[in-house]
């Protein structure tokens, strides 16, 4: 559903991508992994509009991308939970969740359903959460969007290892529901129980995929791609 | 700029401006005057602008803090320039210190307001000085000069007014060029940075608004002498607007562009009263085009001119 | 340049018959524009029917009009002041609606052998220490409306007056003048800022202090709000004020609140005469409702002119101008008027009060003289050079 | 002064106060969501003033003139907020102050233009004449009351808008993360507008329920405008609840300071300092607070 094939983009001047080849199909879930600054967030950034793609096409369902504007993109069925989890927080857990709605399958009910902790906490303001519960309160305010495609950048940066297990919990779910996940990560181990594919990023490149079993079987690229 | 080119430039507008007395007839002098004074408090205000990164919506304050200072010295009986003039600079610079002092703890759109409403306070006290005529404003005799100069004479009030803008212009060069200028446009771009290195933004800017205030006292005091008239219209906000303007006509951040966007404002203001009683109307229209059309070209000449952005690359 | 225009269509009508005659060359440097423009475009409109009436000629010299807009500020005044004398040579100039223009310019403008015809401010340090042979006021000195109102208050048996003005130069001596010639108690004088729009504090305080009458200075918007405010606190006090608290200019904003205000002016629409009735008629017929106090000064104006240049046998300079305007007799809109020593006029102040007219426009009933000859109390300051 | 004049005095400064919310509100709105100052904010309030004049006396019936007005209004706040504000959200603020300030004196000539230089009518309507006795002997006109009332209503709906409703979600979340809620789909051009729009209209409205009361008259905003910006920077900029609490102090001092500050301080000193007073109001709390009374 979603296709990127040789995007380039950058900040100004100075590029960062050099012809990224992507793509995530119904129902997948897809991991994309790479160190810092290889362009995993720029990729996203480039996809939902916020950064022009100076060459390379960016398709969803085959309608093209580039020069459309972000919330057109969001519209067409692309949901974020962007890196530092952008909660609002002069609104509450609630208004976080129902400001941004669109009707679909996700409701706030099934949402709370699948994270609890938010129906503790439902009155509290978003400045008042910990971090997990932004966390978790961002991926219900992305699935409230009803998306085709769930984006999570570093969904599980900084958190407990407790809390991390809950994240992925909730994720498994989220993916037994049928929903097509991109997901950007650092840990590798429980990537792999979720995702269908890899995309291993180096210097502005997917350089490599393969599924999670190709993954699984080859350390040298995981040591070669996510290795320090 | 090409430096021989800059230079051409530069002597030929020495000779237009020595020339403009016997070229010209007393209006139109004492509208090249008028263009000169308000040159010199939208420099004042671009240094606030253009350097500090910060707008000023109160500046009028200080050209009538200027008028009225002088205005009230000479009324006393203090007649000449030479003490009539720094005192009410001083007044002027005085008054600076306070309202910086008090508005500088902000930025942006909170200095903006807040210099302001201080702008309306002294405005407010202009109209209740019952003895100097309130709303209706008083005369003033033009203060002398020791015999040196007439005073009345438009020509030789052309020349010192020529004479104090270049002077106020190359000494402001200096400033901006100055390591205090340096600091100052380092505030402006990064105040964190330079907390860091143990420089305090406030003082900077508190100097660069007293200084900016003082200039804009001393155009009030040169408007002033002038006109032989003083009004509380001197340190309205629409005024300050004014002057805004001017900076804006002109170009943010260079010094020169304060005295050009002056002359441009007065010429425009000046031409579109003769040619419509509604010229406020094109008045607006072409602040609201320039402003549009500029497509933030203030701010990108802004970073342009800076030269130590131009010396990083 | 709008000027330059009518300079040009104007001396391009002149060639032929004319040629052998100089035109008149006159400035009128007014309030054209802005918040306060209504006062000056209405002086031109009477200015121009003037003129119109008597066929575009002053002293049978055509005429060539120079206006010069002073945006109502006195920097700008006396730059266009400096246009008209240095640039366009002329000499007389007249319209100056407004006090704090007019003293702003006077001084340089006398200091260049101008002659100065003041068609409607008349603020009062020119008409004592700082008069001057070459200024003329020919509409009033601020104090003569009040002293009028000051005096017919006190004859119709009112005791407790409350006196309330705008905080300048003019309510000062408006309001002041009034209570000068008011021989009952003064129960208060209370000055409100220029640009206040809300009186209801005021009024409160008004109704607490329960006067008999009250006397207000106030103009333009300030007179709509106060008169509107005044009305609708319904305080059931008769409101008197000058000709400013309420003329056909303000009767459409102020609507029947109006109704019933009791002024003191120097000229009434409603006064008899024929010249007058030509006059009223005129502008009527031309702009859709009454003259202004402005316009009539405006269109008083040009008849005393027209009288001054005959008078000189056609010299225009400032020095027979003068000296003819000091004799002049001329059939004026406002029945006898001279000028006094220091150059200001000594003239009848009437009182007219605003009514409903059988047409349901608002209009001004003709209440009579509150005092004859009025002259003002700062003729004794002066001290003219002649 | 007596009670009944102090109860008078109370009412008189509420009405104002709630006036300048009105104003206040677009403003600071403006400066909170869109990061942008608006000077022509006064210009909206005096269109209000002229557009309701004028589709009163079209319909000859104030009650059709009103939404005639507003209806009006709203397609003047779209046209400035589309051809020009839109384009000053990401520009300095130097750039803001001046292209509203070109506004501000477009639209003042632009009324002169259209309606002339004499001043326009606007009567009360008749429903709200004559006066009601708040107590023995104080008659207070049924059209400040309404005025009060209104602006009050006015209020508590902005109130309701903001804190409940899906718009005012949105709107406090704009002013949080701007390019958070485009990610998630919402249309930032559109709700900018929106919320110019709204608070154009309230500032309009102000002019409307002013009308009846003092002059229509061109630059009747101005002065209005500057004691908005005033309420504004003593709430807190951005801040609605901060705006409103400033509109009312600022009221009230105004109210209060012109009858009892010439009494206490003699007429000339008095008089002065009333002019100045809610200047000195808003320099004291700033010293206190530079940020405002909102600010934490």
């Amino acid at each position: 559903m979603l296709e990127l094939s040789d995007v380039h983009a950058g900040y100004g001047p100075v590029p960062i991508l050099f012809g990224v080849n992507l793509r995530v199909g119904a129902g997948e879930v897809v991991a994309l992994m790479g160190r810092n600054g290889m362009g995993k967030t720029t990729t996203l950034r480039t996809m939902f509009g916020v950064l022009p793609a100076t060459r390379g096409a960016v398709t969803f369902n085959g309608q093209s991308l580039v020069g459309m504007p972000i919330h057109k993109i969001a519209r067409l069925g692309l949901g974020i939970v962007p890196e530092g989890r952008g909660i609002f927080v002069k609104l509450t857990v609630r208004e976080n969740l129902i400001a941004t709605a669109r009707p679909g399958p996700w409701t706030v009910e099934r949402v709370l359903d699948l994270f609890p902790r938010l129906g503790e906490r439902a009155g509290n303001m978003g400045s008042q959460l910990s971090g997990g519960e932004q966390q978790m309160l961002a991926i219900g305010r992305a699935l409230l969007t009803n998306p085709r495609l769930l984006v999570l950048d570093e969904a599980t940066e900084g958190l407990a290892p407790t809390v991390r297990a809950l994240i992925w919990d909730a994720l498994s779910r989220v993916k037994s529901e049928g929903q097509s996940i991109l997901v950007i990560d650092k840990f590798l181990a429980p990537l792999t129980r979720i995702a269908d594919r890899f995309y291993m990023m180096e210097k502005g490149v997917a350089a490599w995929t393969g599924t999670s079993a190709d993954v699984v079987a080859r350390p040298d690229v995981v040591a070669r791609f996510l290795g320090v | 700029m090409n430096p021989m080119f800059r230079n051409t430039i530069l002597v030929a507008l020495a000779a237009i401006f020595a020339a403009a007395p016997w070229a010209l007839d007393e209006f139109s002098l004492n509208l090249v005057t008028r263009m000169l004074i308000f040159g010199i408090a939208a420099m004042g205000v671009d240094l606030l602008v253009g350097f500090a990164g910060l707008v000023p919506l109160g500046h009028a304050a200080f050209l009538g803090l200027g008028a009225y200072a002088a205005g009230i010295l000479t009324d006393m009986g203090l007649e000449s320039a030479f003490v009539v003039w720094p005192l009410a600079i001083m007044v002027g610079a005085l008054g600076a210190a306070i309202i910086g002092g008090l508005s500088l703890r902000s930025s942006g759109l909170y200095f903006i307001m807040i210099t302001l409403a201080f702008a309306q306070m002294i405005y407010y006290v202009f109209q209740s000085l019952r003895a100097y005529g309130g709303d209706d404003g008083f005369a003033l005799t033009r203060n002398t000069f020791a015999g040196l100069i007439d005073p009345y004479d438009s020509r030789a009030f052309y020349f010192l007014t020529l004479a104090i803008t270049l002077v106020i212009f190359l000494l402001l060069l200096r400033v901006v060029a100055s390591p205090f200028g340096v600091a100052l446009r380092a505030a402006r771009d990064n105040e964190a940075r330079l907390a860091a290195v143990g420089l305090p933004a406030f003082g900077y800017r508190l100097v660069a608004f007293i200084l900016s205030g003082a200039l804009c006292a001393f155009a009030g005091v040169l408007l002033a002498n002038l006109t032989g008239y003083i009004t509380p219209g001197y340190g309205s906000w629409p005024q300050s607007g004014e002057l805004l303007m001017m900076v804006l006509l002109g170009t943010a951040g260079t010094i020169w562009g304060g005295l050009l966007g002056a002359a441009i404002f007065v010429a425009l203001s000046e031409v579109l009263s003769e040619v419509s009683d509604h010229w406020m109307f094109y008045l607006g229209l072409l602040i609201v085009l320039r402003v549009l059309l500029a497509g933030g070209e203030t701010t990108k000449l802004l970073k342009r001119l800076d030269p130590r952005r131009r010396a990083d690359g | 340049m709008k000027s330059y225009l009518l300079g040009v269509a104007a001396s391009v009508a002149l060639s032929g018959a004319a040629m052998a005659q100089e035109p008149f060359r006159i400035g009128f440097l007014s309030t054209m524009s802005g918040v306060s423009g209504v006062l000056g475009q209405d002086q031109r409109r009477g200015f121009d029917l003037a003129l119109e009436h008597l066929g575009g000629k002053i002293g049978g010299l055509p005429v060539q009009v120079v206006e010069a807009d002073d945006k109502f500020s006195a920097a700008d005044a006396v730059q266009q002041m400096s246009r008209l004398i240095d640039r366009e040579k002329i000499q007389v100039i007249t319209g100056l609606v407004a006090s704090n223009v007019l003293m702003a310019i006077a001084k340089p403008a006398l200091a260049k052998g101008a002659l100065l015809i003041s068609a409607n401010a008349g603020p009062s340090p020119l008409a004592g220490p700082g008069c001057n042979p070459n200024l003329f006021v020919m509409s009033f000195q601020n104090d003569q409306w009040s002293t009028g109102v000051g005096k017919y208050l006190s004859d119709k048996g009112y005791k407790r007056v409350y006196f309330m003005g705008m905080n300048f130069q003019a309510g000062w001596d408006h309001t002041k003048a009034a209570i000068r010639n008011f021989t009952g108690e003064k129960v208060a004088e209370v000055y409100t800022p220029v640009d206040q729009l809300d009186f209801s504090a005021e009024l409160s305080q008004l109704r607490a202090a329960k006067p008999d009458a009250v006397y207000a200075f106030y103009v333009g918007g300030q007179a709509i709000a106060f008169v509107k405010q005044f009305a609708q606190a319904k305080l059931d006090i008769p409101l008197f004020g000058g000709n400013g608290l309420s003329d056909p200019t303000l009767f459409e904003g102020q609507g029947d609140a109006a109704i019933g205000l009791t002024l003191g002016t120097h000229w009434s629409a409603a006064l008899e005469n024929p010249v007058n009735k030509k006059f009223v008629d005129g502008f009527v017929k031309a702009h859709g409702r009454l003259p202004s106090e402005t316009a009539a000064n405006g269109y008083d104006d040009v008849l005393m002119l027209d009288a001054a240049v005959k008078e000189s046998g056609g010299k225009t300079t400032p020095d027979a101008l003068r000296e003819a305007l000091r004799k002049v007799k001329y059939a004026s809109i406002r029945g006898d008027w001279h000028f006094n020593t220091n150059q200001f006029p000594v003239q009848n102040i009437y009182m007219e009060q605003v009514e409903r007219k059988p047409d349901g426009k608002l209009g001004l009933k003709f209440l009579g003289i509150a005092a004859k000859d009025v002259q003002d109390p700062y003729v004794g300051e002066c001290k003219m050079a002649k | 002064m007596t009670f009944s004049l102090f109860v008078e005095q109370v009412f008189n400064g509420l009405q104002l106060g709630m006036l300048l919310f009105l104003v206040a509100v677009g403003v600071t709105l403006v400066f909170g969501v869109m990061n942008l100052v608006n000077l022509s904010q006064g210009a909206l309030v005096m269109m209000g003033g002229f557009l309701l004049a004028t589709a009163t006396k079209a319909t000859s019936s104030y009650w059709l003139g009103l939404p005639l007005g507003i209806a009006a209004l709203i397609v003047i706040a779209m046209l400035i907020e589309l051809l020009v504000l839109r384009r000053l959200y990401a520009r300095p603020h130097i750039d803001q102050v001046l292209a509203t300030f070109g506004l501000m004196l477009m639209f003042n000539e632009g009324a002169v233009m259209i309606w002339g230089r004499d001043p326009v009518f606007m009567a009360i309507p008749a429903a709200l004449e004559g006066s009601v006795t708040l107590l023995p002997g104080v008659a207070y006109p049924i059209y400040r009351l309404a005025v009060t009332i209104f602006a009050g209503a006015l209020g508590v709906a902005l109130h309701f808008l903001i804190s409940r409703t899906r718009l005012g979600m949105l709107i406090r979340a704009g002013a949080d993360k701007r390019e958070m809620i485009q990610l998630l789909g919402v249309d930032i051009a559109f709700l900018y507008l929106m919320v110019f729009c709204l608070g154009g209209v309230l500032g309009g409205v102000a002019g409307m329920l002013l009308g009846p009361i003092s002059a229509v008259t061109t630059g009747m905003g101005d002065p209005i405008l500057i004691l908005a910006l005033v309420c504004v920077v003593i709430g807190g900029l951005g801040s609605v609840g901060g705006a409103f609490v400033a509109a009312m102090l600022v009221g009230m001092c105004d109210t209060f300071g012109r009858v009892l500050l010439p009494q206490a301080l003699g007429a000339g000193t008095g008089q002065a300092i009333a002019n100045m007073i809610v200047y000195l109001v808003m320099a004291a709390i700033l010293i206190w607070r530079p940020a405002g009374l909102a600010s934490r």
